[in-house]
């Protein structure tokens, strides 16, 4: 029984860990884009599409 | 038989190289397209050839020969690149682009001649001098028919009399009511062709 | 992709990602909370459903298994059908939607692999076979790491876009062969049990838990796909805009 | 289109040592596995269908990727891409890849008896594996066309298109496999199995050479 | 030095997809297996080393032929034949060969233990296996090098290339393989074989570079 | 510093192709080599390389610079090819010539401004025109010292200005005690150089 239980809890445990991994990674990958975005636009770039149509981004 | 461009845009890797251009070139007319390097050129012949997606606006083909019904079908193109296997000889290459690409004015042999290739058609491509590659697939041009030139720098390499040479074999062309397209930094001796500056933005 | 779109009727208007920015900003908070709602009373369900009389207290193991197997193969199914937008409508957002699920469905693969061999070991008396079920699982595991590693592998997002859409599309086939190769050929894993002609045979107080486990994964699956989704128009921006900005420099510099 | 298969034909027997270096590495699978499993003969002769099969598979990675590949970097491919008008692009897809296979694979085919005769197994055995071997390796040839043409623009595209090659052929190599025994234990069945094969191969020589031209066309650039 | 082991290094992640393809294909060959053998977990074990190192070589094969290739068709092959002077021709093609077996064959080393447990082979073996396939992949490379280097030299030396170095690497593999099994089979010693293998990898650290440095230098016309 | 070829003789495949070609070229002095095509300009300058066997006859640097010992390592080769990987960027092959060959006078930030792609550095080499690659490889030429300087048609693909430019480098080159190879069909805008004309049996 307590093996069973051993083996409930590996499970739900790795499951935590990767989604955590994963949930972690698209919001680091979320700020550094943002950082990105806004440090070039202090610098005053703006894309051509905001000027005319917004295309394939 | 018409070329036409209406407010044509390229681009390359998301950004717009060139827009707006209109121009049209009939038959037995030339337009050679001068630039500085990376202004797009090569990228407008790519989209004539229809190698590459063009941004904006339409390029068509008017009243074309009968068996040409696109304008892709109906172009050759020489680029930077030959299109030769180099273990492959001069005429094994040429023969395949003939038979893959249908028979045009001239047979192989004349070909060669013409471009004073006659007597090492069966040496390996690879084997050939830069001049004489260029030369080999000026020949891919005369042994398959197409109305429409797309020449991409074709002279580079070329010393001073094949240059004239080939400026013979574009007037040839050019008296058949053949099309001529060159991109190129280099006088091509064609008198009275347009004249397409790009990059003057 | 699809889905959360067709849901609000207006995809239309969502075609052009700066709408899709905004759609998802405004969406994005409400679905999360939501997600963490449905989820948490998942968890309190499973903690209070009863032990098989077969499996013990493994059978919750299933909660998961189930709902991590389910999502690996809707999430193939949703790039399949980005692969298509790409290819039939070239619709800028379908290679965005693609790009973004593979990693989310590969995590979701390995889960259901990582789970299904926890729940193996007691069951079956092994961590692995090689029989039908699981090794077309693995192999749908190789190909979201392939389509992953292609992706990468090219940096012109225009050029992998088709490229992709096309090996995503030709992979499809393993989807039916992952869902009927109980069917097919004779394996140590259980049969479809709750999605079947003639209804569900689980028993209703193990059959709400996974159920609304896996409603809850599913909310989960969309809220990642659309922060991915936006990740990556932003990550394209910025590239086009760095791009911009040299060659405004160059050509300041070569006037 | 007779044209373009004697030249990719002359260039595999020409330029590359593409026959010999596949049969080699067949050589070297079947010569290794006996270390493996031991002297055993009867388990050799059971196992050796599959390990014949196993090693065509991996045989024919080699080279693969560059099927396509070679051409654009002369600049053939564009004008290839360009005659689509004149030979549909994927009857040209469809004709290099035969070109491939008869100059890369086939002598594989054509050496596998040989190769039989070292695993201990059966003369009915070696006939039906051959002959599996002849219906389903240009399936793995038109698969790998796929992966090949998706990945043309890597300069260094080996390994990756192997990987996206591998998973998709898994069926023909368990239908292949099977019906290479079925020819010989008696439960088991050869003609469903073989047949399936043949269905596989045909619907990969339609659906190959078009998601592999539609790849194509996508990647000049 | 450093330099041309970083620059190959970059463009073998970079124009492959990075190391995860080299651990992806691993993984997928191994996953061929069972498919065509049947999942018979015992037997899978007595094999699971030799398909081990087929794979490795499979992996080491694949794109070992564009090793000098493709410095030769965009001309750096030049510049580094006329920098012999500051560096040794040899040594540039040791470092080369480092480069390609840490992008191509190191990645599989290192993933061979998961893919062990998958094959079901014994702790044993599996370390067995890695610590063979460590000390005896470099000098598949390095013999690969010697048939890169003639075959840019001789365009059509092709056949000639995978005659002459092909059946050098079957030796490898073979001592490769019958060490990993001397490490848990009784009978079969570890110790004898496994030295020979090293002995064959210094053998050709130290003749390989060599042999291709002076076809290299011959190639150059 | 005076590079001297005596009675030297190039053969390719078998046939010999110029025999008896002897010249000197002195520190500061420049020489173009002229010809039709397949005359062997390539060919020379490879023997000069070192990358060719000479069919007869003998080339050697005198009184070299210190730290050139023989003729090859003192030399810079720009063939027709380029030697830059398209997928690393402009920076990254440049970087890597620089510390494979050697400092040079020019850092790479500077040598890239004085080709004129200060900017596009980062770009993947592939994404270049024509041109641009050009100009990229000739920058290899300045992140590395080397005395002699051997170019095979080094303005193929340049424009005007760039063609300009490069003149400009190569006088600085001579300025500095240099020696400058060439072959090509185009003029060179270089005063003073010594002409070879190939091929004029
Ligand atoms: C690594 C091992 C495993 C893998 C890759 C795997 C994979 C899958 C997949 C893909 C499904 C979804 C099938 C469908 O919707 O038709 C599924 C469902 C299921 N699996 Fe597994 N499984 C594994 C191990 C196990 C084990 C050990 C058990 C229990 C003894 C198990 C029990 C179930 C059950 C009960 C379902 C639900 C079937 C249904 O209701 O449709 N699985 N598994
Ligand atoms: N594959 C590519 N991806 C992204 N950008 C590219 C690609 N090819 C070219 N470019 C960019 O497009 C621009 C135009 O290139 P193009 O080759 O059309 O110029 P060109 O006018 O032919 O120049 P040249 O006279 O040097 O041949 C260049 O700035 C180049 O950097
Ligand atoms: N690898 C080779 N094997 C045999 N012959 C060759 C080889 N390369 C060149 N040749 C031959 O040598 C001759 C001279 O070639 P080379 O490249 O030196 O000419 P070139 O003067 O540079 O001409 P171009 O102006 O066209 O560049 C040519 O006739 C060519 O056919
Ligand atoms: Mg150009
Ligand atoms: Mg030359």
């Amino acid at each position: 029984m307590t093996a069973h239980t051993a083996f409930v809890l590996a499970s739900y445990g790795t499951s935590v860990v990767v989604l955590a991994a994963l949930i972690g990674w698209i919001f680091i990958d979320q700020r550094v884009q943002r950082r990105a975005l806004q440090e070039l636009e202090t610098r005053g770039i703006r894309r051509r599409s905001e000027v005319q149509a917004d295309n394939a981004s | 038989m018409r070329l036409v461009a209406e407010s044509l845009a390229g681009a390359r890797g998301g950004e717009v190289l060139f827009s707006g251009l209109s121009f049209a070139v009939a038959s037995g007319e030339a337009l050679v397209i001068t630039g500085p390097n990376g202004s797009g050129k090569s990228t407008l012949l790519r989209i004539i050839a229809g190698l590459l997606e063009k941004a904006d606006g339409g390029i068509k083909l008017e009243n074309s020969a009968s068996g040409f019904d696109s304008l892709t079908s109906a172009c050759h193109y020489l680029g930077h690149l030959n299109g030769m296997k180099p273990v492959l000889s001069v005429e094994e290459n040429l023969r395949f682009w003939q038979s893959f690409n249908g028979p045009g004015d001239y047979s192989l042999v004349e070909a060669l001649e013409r471009v004073q290739l006659g007597d090492i058609g069966h040496l390996p491509f690879g084997y050939l001098s830069t001049g004489q590659k260029r030369r080999a697939s000026i020949a891919r041009l005369l042994v398959s028919e197409r109305p429409v030139w797309l020449l991409d720098e074709p002279t580079a390499g070329l010393d001073k009399a094949s240059e004239e040479q080939f400026a013979e074999l574009m007037r040839e062309h050019l008296a058949k009511d053949g099309i001529v397209i060159a991109a190129t930094h280099l006088p091509l001796g064609l008198d009275g062709a347009q004249e397409l500056v790009m990059g003057g933005e | 992709m699809s889905e959360t779109v067709s849901r609000t009727g207006r995809w239309v208007d969502l075609a052009n990602p700066t709408k899709f920015l905004n759609f998802a900003g405004a969406v994005l908070p409400w679905l999360g909370v939501v997600t963490v709602l449905v989820l948490l009373a998942g968890l309190w369900m499973t903690v209070q459903a009863p032990d098989d009389y077969q499996q013990g207290s493994t059978v919750k193991i299933m909660f998961i298994h189930v709902p991590f197997a389910w999502l690996s193969m809707m999430c193939y199914t949703i790039m399949s059908l980005s692969a298509l937008g790409t290819l039939v409508w070239r619709h800028p957002l379908a290679d965005v939607s693609a790009k973004a699920a593979a990693p989310i469905g590969a995590a979701f693969t390995a889960l259901a692999l990582i789970t299904g061999s926890l729940w193996g070991r007691p069951m079956w008396g092994t961590w692995w076979v090689w029989d039908a079920r699981l090794t077309s699982v693995f192999v749908l595991f190789l190909m979201y790491l392939g389509i992953i590693a292609l992706t990468r592998a090219m940096d012109d997002p225009a050029k992998s876009a088709r490229a992709t859409a096309i090996l995503t599309l030709v992979g499809f086939i393993n989807i039916p062969i992952i869902k009927f190769s109980v069917d097919w050929w004779n394996t140590l894993h259980q049969p479809a049990s709750v999605f079947r002609m003639g209804g569900p045979t689980i028993d209703p107080s193990l059959l709400w838990p996974l159920l609304i486990m896996a409603v809850g994964f599913t909310l989960l699956f969309f809220t990642l796909h659309m922060m991915a989704m936006r990740n990556e128009i932003w990550r394209r921006r910025v590239v086009a805009m760095r791009r911009i900005a040299a060659r405004s420099a160059e050509r300041r510099g070569t006037r | 289109m007779l044209a373009l298969f004697l030249r990719d034909i002359r260039l595999g027997l020409r330029a590359g040592g593409g026959v010999l270096v596949g049969i080699l590495f067949f050589l070297a699978v079947i010569a290794v596995v006996p270390f493996g499993v031991g002297p055993d003969l009867k388990l050799l002769a059971r196992i050796g269908a599959a390990m014949l099969w196993i090693g065509a598979l991996l045989a024919t990675l080699l080279g693969l990727d560059r099927l396509f590949q070679a051409d654009r970097d002369d600049g053939s491919l564009d004008i290839l891409i360009m005659a689509s008008e004149r030979h549909m692009l994927a009857v040209t897809v469809l004709i290099k890849c035969l070109a491939h296979w008869t100059t890369s694979v086939l002598p594989l085919v054509i050496a596998s008896p040989l190769l039989g005769l070292f695993m201990n197994m059966e003369p009915a055995a070696i006939g039906a594996t051959t002959l599996t071997l002849l219906v389903g390796t240009p399936a793995i040839t038109l698969i790998g066309a796929v992966g090949a043409a998706v990945a043309v623009a890597l300069p260094r595209g080996g390994l990756l298109v192997s990987v996206i090659i591998l998973p998709l052929t898994i069926p023909v190599l368990i239908f292949g496999v099977s019906a290479a025994y079925g020819a010989v234990e008696d439960p088991a069945p050869f003609i469903a199995p073989f047949l399936i094969l043949t269905a596989i191969t045909l619907f990969f020589a339609v659906i190959g050479p078009f998601a592999a031209a539609a790849a194509l066309k996508s990647s000049a650039d």
